[in-house]
C-alpha cells in the first residue's frame, strides 16, 4: 500500500491525495481525485458549488473518513488518522462557515492555537507552577504576534463572538497560523469580505507563504485566486477536470464550461440560502 | 408653634400608651414562660403519609392541652418543622431546633431513616428525642442511644407475632416480599432473623421499589415456590397493590399477612374489596371497638379516635399514636420536672406502664422503647373491617 | 396451593413487562413528538401521565367510562398546551440546557398543584371491565391488561396516520427531519412546538388513564414514569416512534423477567443497565441514525 | 485567576470570615452556620460540574452518585475497618475517581440527551446498589455512626471549626479551578463548548479532556461526600438519588454555567431556599420552589451571575446616550 501511493509522490510534494474517493449514502461527492501541493506553493481548488471542495479539506483534515484512496504528507500516509493527529502534523485550517470560539477573547482564541505547543498539566495548570506561568507567558506573547500579523493585535481583549465576519476570518487564519503549520488550509477566506479587505487577504497569504508555509486556498473570488496562486486544481462534480497555472486555467474550455453552468447553479444555492 | 407643639405632646402620650398596652398585654395573657416542645416530622414528601397524620395529631393535641390551661399555667408551644422526608433537612432542622429555638425535648421524626441520622447529634446536645419510627437500631445500643427513646413498636415485635400466629395455623412454608426503602429493609432484617429461631422456613425473598406500577412478577415467583403464606412488608401504595394482584393472580389460598403498616382503613378501601381474608397485626390504636371494656388503653383510645376522626373526618392510622405517645410524653415530663433536658431524660428512663395509642409502655436503663409483642393483635379483614383473628 | 409450572411463570411475567412496556412506551411517545419538533426532552412528560390517572380517576366518578377518558384527555391537553403558552413558547433563543431546567421547574409545579388537589394519598379506581382476571395458558392476566395493550395499540395507529395521512403531521416530520429546512418553505414551527406539547400531553393522559386500575395513583408517581420513558425514548432513539413503542416494550419485559427469574430487587437497575450497554454499542439508540443525531443541536 | 476574579475571590473570603461572627451575634440565625456547612459540601461539587458542564459543555444527571460513592467509601471504611478518615477520605477520591474514569470512557461519546441519559442511568444504578448490597452499605435503613474527623488525633466536633475546614477546601479546589480555566486546559475545555470541531482542527484531544474534566469533577464530589459523611455520620441511599442530581446541576444552571461564580451563587441560593427560606411557606413550599426556578431560568437565561455585567452595561448604555 504505502509502496504504491509512494510511486505517485513526487519529489518535493509535501501533500499529494491519490484517486481519493468519498460518498454520502448515494451521493458521491469525490470520485478518484488526485493532485499534488508542492512544499512552499500557493495553490488553489476552485469549482462550482457542491463540487467537493470543502468535502476534501475535511478528508485531509481527518473530520471525514476517506472511502477509498489515500491522502499523504511528506510521503507518509494519514489517511484515517484522528483529526488532532493531522493537526500535530503539520496540517491546519480555517472553515468555510467560520468556527471561532465565540465565547472566548480574540486572543484566547489563538492561544488555543498554541495548545499543542504547549504541554502543561492539569495538576501543574491548576497549582500555578514557576514553569506552567513561563509557558503561559510563551502562549500569550507567541498569540499575540500572530494577531499581529493579521492585524488583529489591537481587537485582543474583544469577545470573538462580537467580531464582523471580515476579521471573524482573520481570526481563523492567526488561530490557524499558531500551531505552526507546515501546511495551512484556507476555505472560503474571502466570502463576504469588500473589496479592500480581499486585497489585505491576497497580501495576507503571500506573507504567510513568504514564512515558509504550503497554502491551499478554496476560493470562489477568481480575482483573488489568480492575482495570489501559483497552480490551481479545478473540480467539478468530485473529479478533476483541469490543473494548472492561472492563465492556463483561464482559457481552459472544460472550466469555462463547468462554471458557464455553475452561475445557474450559484444563482439556485443563492436563492436557496435566501 | 404652638399647634406643632399640641401635636407633639399628643403624638407621644399616644406612643407611650401603645407601647405601655403592647409591653403589658403579652404579660397579662401569658403569666408564665411557655414550654417549647420541638417537633419533626415528615409531613411532605416520601413519607408523608406518615407524617401527616402526625402533624395534625401532634397539633390537634397541643390545643387541647393548652385549652385545659397548658403544662400547670405554662402555655404548649409546638415547634414544628418538616423535613420532606430528606435527611439532610432533618439534620438541619433538629440543629435548628436546638440551637435556636433551644428545645427542652424533641419529639419525630417519622422515619428510622431520619431518626438515625439525627441521633448522635442529639445525643451530643444532651436533648431527648422521642422518637416516632420503628427500627430496633434507633434504641440500641442503649449505652449509645442514652438521650434517645421511641414510642413506636419495634418491627421485631410484630415479626414475632406474625410467625407466632403462623405457627399456630401450622403454617411453616413463608415467603416474605418487602419494599426496598428503610421502612421494608428493617422489616425484612427482622423476617429473616428471626424465622430460623422460631421454626420458620423461608422460601422466597422478593423485594420491590416504593413507586412499583406491578407486583405480579414477584408474586408468580412466589407462586411457584408453593409457600402456604406471604409476608408483604411496606407502606404506601405498593402494599395495596401488592393485596389487588395477590387477588387477580388467584392467590387467595395462600395466607397473605401485611405488616402493621397495613394499619389503616383507607388502605382497606383502596385495596376495594380484595383485602377480604387479609392479615395483619395491629396496634389496638387502630381497632379501638375490638378492645375489651376492661383493657387498660380501651378508654385513652376511644378518646383520640373520636377526637381525630371528629375533626379529620378520615380513618386514623397508627402513626397519629405515635405523635400523641410521643409528645403525652413530653408534656407530662416537662409538666413533672420542668423544662430541664437531663430531667426530662431521668424521667422518661424511669417511666413505667404509660397508657398510650401503642400500646402500654414500660422504659427501662436497657429498654427506651418499652413495647412488647403483646401490645399487637393479630386481626383479619372482614366485610370491608378489622375482626380480631382467632 | 398448587405450584405454577415455569412455563405458566414465564407467560406472566411477559404479560407483566408488556403491560408496563407499552406504558413506558406511551411516555416515550410523548417525549419524541417534542423532542423532533424543539429537539429538548420535557422532564414534566411524566406529570402529565400522573395528571392522566387522578383526572381519570375523578371524572369516572359521575361520568361514564368513555366519556371521563376523552374529558381527562382534553383537560391534560389543555394543561400541555397552558404549559407550552407560558412557558416555553416565551424563551427566545435558549439554550437547551435551560429549556430542560425550565420543563424540570414546570413540573415540580405540576407535582405541587396535583398535591394540593388530591391530597398526598394513592387513588385507586375499578378495572374498566371487571376485575375478574381470565387465564391464558396458565397464567392470570387482568383484564385491564388488555385495555392497556389495546389503548396503546390504538394510540400508535392513530399517530402513524396523523404523520403519514394529514398536513399538520407531515408538517411536524418535516420538522423532525429539518427544522431550518422546514422553516424555509413555510412552516410556522411555533404553532407545531405548541400541537407537539398538546399531543404528547394528550398521549401522557391516555397512558395514564389506563394503567391507574392497575396501578393506583398518587401526586408524586410522575417522576419516575416521566424516567422510564425517557429511557425507552433514548434506547430507541430519539425521534423513532416504532423505536420508542419496541424499546418500551423490551425494557418492560427485561424488568419484569429480571424481577421474577434474577433478582427482584434488581429489576430496574438491569433495565438501565441494558440501556447503557446498548448505548455504549449504538451511541444513537437501536433505531436512531448516528447522522441524524450529528445535526441536533443537543 | 484573572484580576477581577481576584478581586470577587478576596471579597467571598472576607464574607465567609464575617459570617460566623454575624450568625453568632444574631440569636434567630445562628443555625445558618449548619446551612453554610451544607452549602461548601455541595459547592466542592457544584464547582466541578461547573467545569464539566458550563466550560466544556458536557452534561451530567449523575454527580450525586460521585458524591454517594465517597460517602460510603469513607462510611465503610471508617465504621467497618476503622480506617482513619482521612485515609479514607483519599481512598473514596481515588475509587470515585477510577469509577468516573470507566463510566466517562464510553458515556463521554455520546452527545447531549444520550450523555444525559447515560450518566443518569449510572447514577440510578449506583442508587440501587447501595438499597440492595445490605451488609455492606446497610441498605436503605443506612449506615450510622461515621466517626468524627480528626486532625492529630483531636476529632473535629463544634460547627465553626467544620465550618472552617469545609470552606478552606472550597477555597483550595475554586482557586484550583479558576487557575485551570485561565490555562491552556481550561481554553482546550471551553474550546470544546464552542466548536468540537474546530478544537480537534487546532489539535485539542477532545475526548482526552471530556474524560479529565469528568473524572476531576467526580473526584471532587467524591471529596464532599466524605465530608458529608463525617459532618452528618449517617448515610443512606435515599441522599444520594437522582433527585439530588438535579438540585446539583439546577444550582449550576440558576446561578450561571459559564461562571464558576455562577455554581457558588447558584448552590448558596438553592440551599437556603430549599433548606431555611421557604419553610414559611409550609406546604406550599414546592410551589414557591419550583416557581422561583422557573423565574430564573427564563427571565435570566444566563444564571444569576449574568445580572452584574447586563447592569453595568445598561448603565454604560445610559451614559453614552447622555454623552
Amino acid at each position: 500500500m504505502t509502496h504504491m501511493e509512494t510511486r505517485h509522490h513526487q519529489p518535493g510534494e509535501l501533500l499529494h491525495v491519490d484517486s481519493l474517493e468519498k460518498s454520502f449514502g448515494g451521493i458521491r461527492a469525490l470520485q478518484g481525485l488526485t493532485f499534488g501541493v508542492p512544499a512552499g506553493a500557493i495553490k488553489a481548488v476552485i469549482g462550482p458549488n457542491g463540487a467537493g471542495k470543502t468535502t476534501l479539506f475535511n478528508l485531509v483534515t481527518g473530520i471525514l473518513l476517506p472511502t477509498r484512496g489515500t491522502i499523504s504528507l511528506n510521503g507518509k500516509t494519514i489517511t484515517g488518522r484522528r483529526p488532532q493527529m493531522i493537526a500535530r502534523l503539520g496540517v491546519s485550517r480555517t472553515f468555510q462557515n467560520v468556527l471561532i470560539f465565540g465565547r472566548m477573547t480574540v486572543l484566547e482564541n489563538v492561544m488555543v492555537g498554541r495548545h499543542m505547543r504547549s504541554r502543561a498539566s492539569l495538576l501543574s495548570a491548576g497549582l500555578r507552577l514557576p514553569w506552567m506561568r513561563r509557558e503561559e507567558q510563551e502562549i500569550r506573547a507567541r498569540a499575540t504576534e500572530r494577531l499581529d500579523f493579521v492585524g488583529l493585535a489591537d481587537r485582543a481583549k474583544e469577545r470573538a463572538g462580537n467580531l464582523p465576519l471580515g476579521e471573524q476570518k482573520l481570526l481563523e487564519v492567526a488561530r490557524a497560523l499558531a500551531t505552526e503549520p507546515k501546511i495551512l488550509l484556507l476555505d472560503e477566506p474571502a466570502g463576504g469580505l469588500n473589496t479592500r479587505e480581499t486585497e489585505r487577504l491576497a497580501e495576507l497569504i503571500r506573507r504567510i507563504r513568504g514564512q515558509g508555509i504550503t497554502v491551499v486556498l478554496v476560493e470562489h473570488d477568481m480575482n483573488l485566486v489568480m492575482d495570489v496562486s501559483d497552480d490551481i486544481v479545478v473540480i467539478s462534480f468530485g473529479q478533476k477536470i483541469a490543473e494548472g497555472k492561472p492563465r492556463e486555467i483561464k482559457k481552459h474550455p472544460a472550466v469555462i464550461e463547468a462554471y458557464l453552468g455553475e452561475e445557474g447553479g450559484y444563482a439556485n444555492a443563492e436563492g436557496r440560502r435566501a | 408653634m404652638r399647634r406643632f407643639g399640641k401635636g407633639w405632646r399628643g403624638a407621644a402620650t399616644l406612643t407611650f400608651c401603645l407601647v405601655l398596652v403592647w409591653s403589658v398585654v403579652p404579660r397579662l395573657a401569658a403569666a408564665k414562660e411557655p414550654y417549647k416542645v420541638g417537633v419533626v416530622f415528615a409531613v411532605t414528601g416520601g413519607a408523608s403519609i406518615l407524617g401527616e397524620p402526625e402533624k395534625r395529631t401532634a397539633e390537634m393535641l397541643a390545643e387541647e392541652i393548652n385549652k385545659k390551661g397548658g403544662i400547670d399555667g405554662h402555655k404548649l408551644e409546638l415547634v414544628l418543622y418538616d423535613d420532606e422526608s430528606d435527611e439532610t433537612k432533618c439534620v438541619l432542622a433538629v440543629k435548628k431546633l436546638i440551637k435556636t429555638d433551644k428545645v427542652p425535648v424533641i419529639i419525630g421524626p417519622s422515619v428510622s431513616g431520619n431518626t438515625l441520622a439525627v441521633v448522635s447529634e442529639c445525643n451530643e446536645a444532651k436533648v431527648p428525642l422521642i422518637s416516632c419510627a420503628a427500627a430496633i437500631k434507633i434504641v440500641t445500643p442503649v449505652e449509645d442511644r442514652k438521650w434517645i427513646f421511641k414510642v413506636a413498636p419495634s418491627d421485631s415485635h410484630s415479626v414475632e407475632r406474625i410467625y407466632e400466629f403462623l405457627l399456630k395455623k401450622g403454617i411453616k412454608k413463608v415467603a416474605i416480599m418487602t419494599v426496598s426503602d428503610g421502612y421494608g429493609a428493617s422489616g425484612r432484617e427482622e423476617l429473616l432473623r428471626l424465622a430460623p429461631q422460631m421454626g420458620i422456613e423461608l422460601l422466597a425473598d422478593e423485594r420491590y421499589g416504593p413507586k412499583d406500577t406491578d407486583l405480579t412478577a414477584q408474586l408468580t415467583r412466589i407462586r411457584g415456590t408453593g409457600a402456604q403464606a406471604l409476608v408483604n412488608w411496606s407502606v404506601g401504595p405498593t402494599q395495596v397493590l401488592a393485596v389487588k394482584n395477590w387477588k387477580d393472580l388467584g392467590m387467595t389460598s395462600m395466607t397473605f399477612v401485611q405488616s402493621h403498616g397495613f394499619a389503616s382503613k383507607k388502605n382497606i378501601e383502596l385495596a376495594g374489596g380484595a383485602a377480604e381474608g387479609v392479615f395483619c397485626p395491629l396496634g389496638r390504636v387502630n381497632i379501638p371497638e375490638l378492645v375489651p371494656a376492661n383493657h387498660p388503653q380501651k378508654q385513652v383510645i376511644m378518646a383520640y379516635n373520636e377526637a381525630y376522626q371528629g375533626r379529620f373526618k378520615e380513618p386514623l392510622s397508627a402513626f397519629g399514636g405515635h405523635a400523641w405517645d410521643s409528645l403525652k410524653l413530653a408534656v407530662e415530663a416537662l409538666g413533672a420536672v420542668g423544662p430541664d433536658p437531663a430531667k426530662i431524660r431521668d424521667y422518661l428512663e424511669n417511666r413505667k406502664n404509660f397508657v398510650g395509642q401503642g400500646g402500654v409502655f414500660n422504659f427501662s436503663p436497657t429498654d427506651h422503647c418499652g413495647l412488647s409483642k403483646n401490645d399487637f393483635e393479630m386481626v383479619v379483614v372482614k366485610n370491608g373491617t378489622w375482626a380480631l383473628a382467632q | 396451593m398448587e405450584k405454577l409450572s415455569l412455563g405458566g411463570q414465564l407467560v406472566q411475567y411477559l404479560f407483566t413487562g408488556v403491560t408496563v412496556g407499552s406504558v413506558y412506551g406511551m411516555v416515550a411517545l410523548g417525549f419524541n413528538i417534542i423532542y423532533n419538533v424543539t429537539e429538548m426532552i420535557n422532564f414534566a412528560q411524566g406529570e402529565f401521565v400522573m395528571l392522566g390517572g387522578l383526572m381519570m380517576v375523578v371524572c369516572a366518578k359521575f361520568l361514564p367510562l368513555p366519556m371521563a377518558f376523552v374529558l381527562t384527555v382534553a383537560i391534560v391537553t389543555a394543561v400541555g398546551v397552558l404549559m407550552e403558552r407560558f412557558t416555553i413558547n416565551p424563551l427566545k433563543n435558549a439554550s437547551v440546557l435551560t429549556l430542560i431546567i425550565v420543563t424540570i421547574a414546570v413540573s415540580i409545579l405540576l407535582k405541587g398543584i396535583a398535591m394540593f388537589i388530591w391530597g398526598k394519598d394513592p387513588y385507586v379506581m375499578q378495572p374498566f371491565s371487571g376485575t375478574k382476571p381470565i387465564h391464558l395458558f396458565g397464567a392470570a392476566v387482568q383484564t385491564q391488561i388488555l385495555w392497556v395493550l389495546g389503548i396503546s395499540a390504538v394510540v400508535v395507529v392513530l399517530l402513524t396516520l396523523f404523520f403519514r395521512k394529514t398536513r399538520y403531521g407531515k408538517a411536524m416530520l418535516a420538522c423532525a427531519d429539518n427544522l431550518e429546512a422546514a422553516r424555509l418553505v413555510g412552516i410556522k414551527v411555533k404553532f407545531m412546538v405548541l400541537l407537539s406539547f398538546a399531543l404528547s400531553a394528550a398521549i401522557g393522559a391516555a397512558a395514564g388513564a389506563v394503567i391507574t386500575p392497575i396501578s393506583l395513583m398518587e401526586y408524586d408517581r410522575g417522576a419516575l414514569l416521566g424516567l422510564k420513558g425517557f429511557g425507552a425514548a433514548v434506547l430507541g432513539g430519539l425521534g423513532s416512534f416504532y423505536g420508542a413503542v419496541a424499546a418500551g416494550l423490551i425494557l418492560g419485559i427485561v424488568e419484569s423477567l429480571c424481577a421474577g427469574l434474577i433478582s427482584s430487587g434488581y429489576k430496574d437497575a438491569v433495565g438501565l443497565l441494558v440501556l447503557l450497554l446498548v448505548l455504549f454499542v449504538r451511541p444513537s439508540g437501536l433505531f436512531g441514525s448516528v447522522e441524524a443525531s450529528k445535526i441536533k443541536k443537543f | 485567576m484573572n484580576r477581577q476574579d481576584t478581586g470577587i475571590f478576596l471579597g467571598v473570603v472576607v464574607l465567609l470570615t464575617a459570617f460566623p461572627v454575624a450568625v453568632s451575634q444574631v440569636e434567630a440565625i445562628s443555625h445558618y452556620l449548619d446551612v453554610m456547612i451544607f452549602v461548601g459540601i455541595f459547592s466542592l461539587i457544584t464547582m466541578g460540574l461547573s467545569l464539566l458542564m458550563g466550560y466544556a459543555g458536557q452534561v451530567s444527571l449523575g454527580h450525586a452518585a460521585f458524591f454517594g460513592l465517597g460517602a460510603y467509601t469513607s462510611g465503610i471504611l471508617c465504621v467497618k475497618l476503622a480506617v482513619s478518615p482521612w485515609l479514607a477520605m483519599v481512598s473514596g477520591a481515588l475509587f470515585t475517581g477510577a469509577v468516573a474514569y470507566a463510566v466517562g470512557v464510553p458515556s463521554l461519546k455520546l452527545k447531549g440527551h444520550y450523555l444525559a441519559m447515560a450518566t443518569l442511568g449510572f447514577g440510578v444504578i449506583v442508587t440501587i446498589v447501595l438499597n440492595e448490597e445490605v451488609e455492606f452499605t446497610g441498605g436503605p435503613s443506612g449506615l450510622s455512626d461515621v466517626p468524627r474527623l480528626e486532625i492529630l488525633g483531636v476529632p473535629i466536633r463544634g460547627e465553626l471549626e467544620f465550618y472552617i475546614l469545609v470552606w478552606s477546601m472550597v477555597l483550595l479546589v475554586l482557586v484550583f479551578c479558576l487557575n485551570v480555566i485561565h490555562s491552556r486546559i481550561g481554553r482546550a475545555l471551553r474550546s470544546i463548548h464552542d466548536s468540537e470541531v474546530a478544537a480537534d482542527a487546532m489539535g485539542v484531544e477532545t475526548a482526552r479532556y471530556k474524560v479529565m474534566v469528568f473524572v476531576l469533577s467526580a473526584v471532587l464530589a467524591s471529596l464532599a461526600g466524605s465530608l458529608y459523611a463525617h459532618y452528618v455520620r449517617f448515610l443512606s441511599p435515599g441522599s444520594f438519588d437522582l433527585l439530588l442530581s438535579i438540585k446539583l446541576v439546577m444550582m449550576v444552571v440558576v446561578g450561571g454555567m459559564h461562571s464558576l461564580w455562577g455554581a457558588l451563587l447558584g448552590t448558596w441560593l438553592l440551599t437556603f431556599l430549599g433548606n431555611e427560606w421557604l419553610h414559611v411557606f409550609k406546604d406550599f413550599d414546592i410551589l414557591v420552589y419550583g416557581a422561583i426556578l422557573l423565574f430564573v431560568v427564563m427571565a435570566l437565561p444566563e444564571g444569576l451571575v449574568s445580572v452584574g455585567p447586563r447592569l453595568s452595561h445598561m448603565w454604560k448604555r445610559g451614559r453614552e446616550s447622555e454623552g
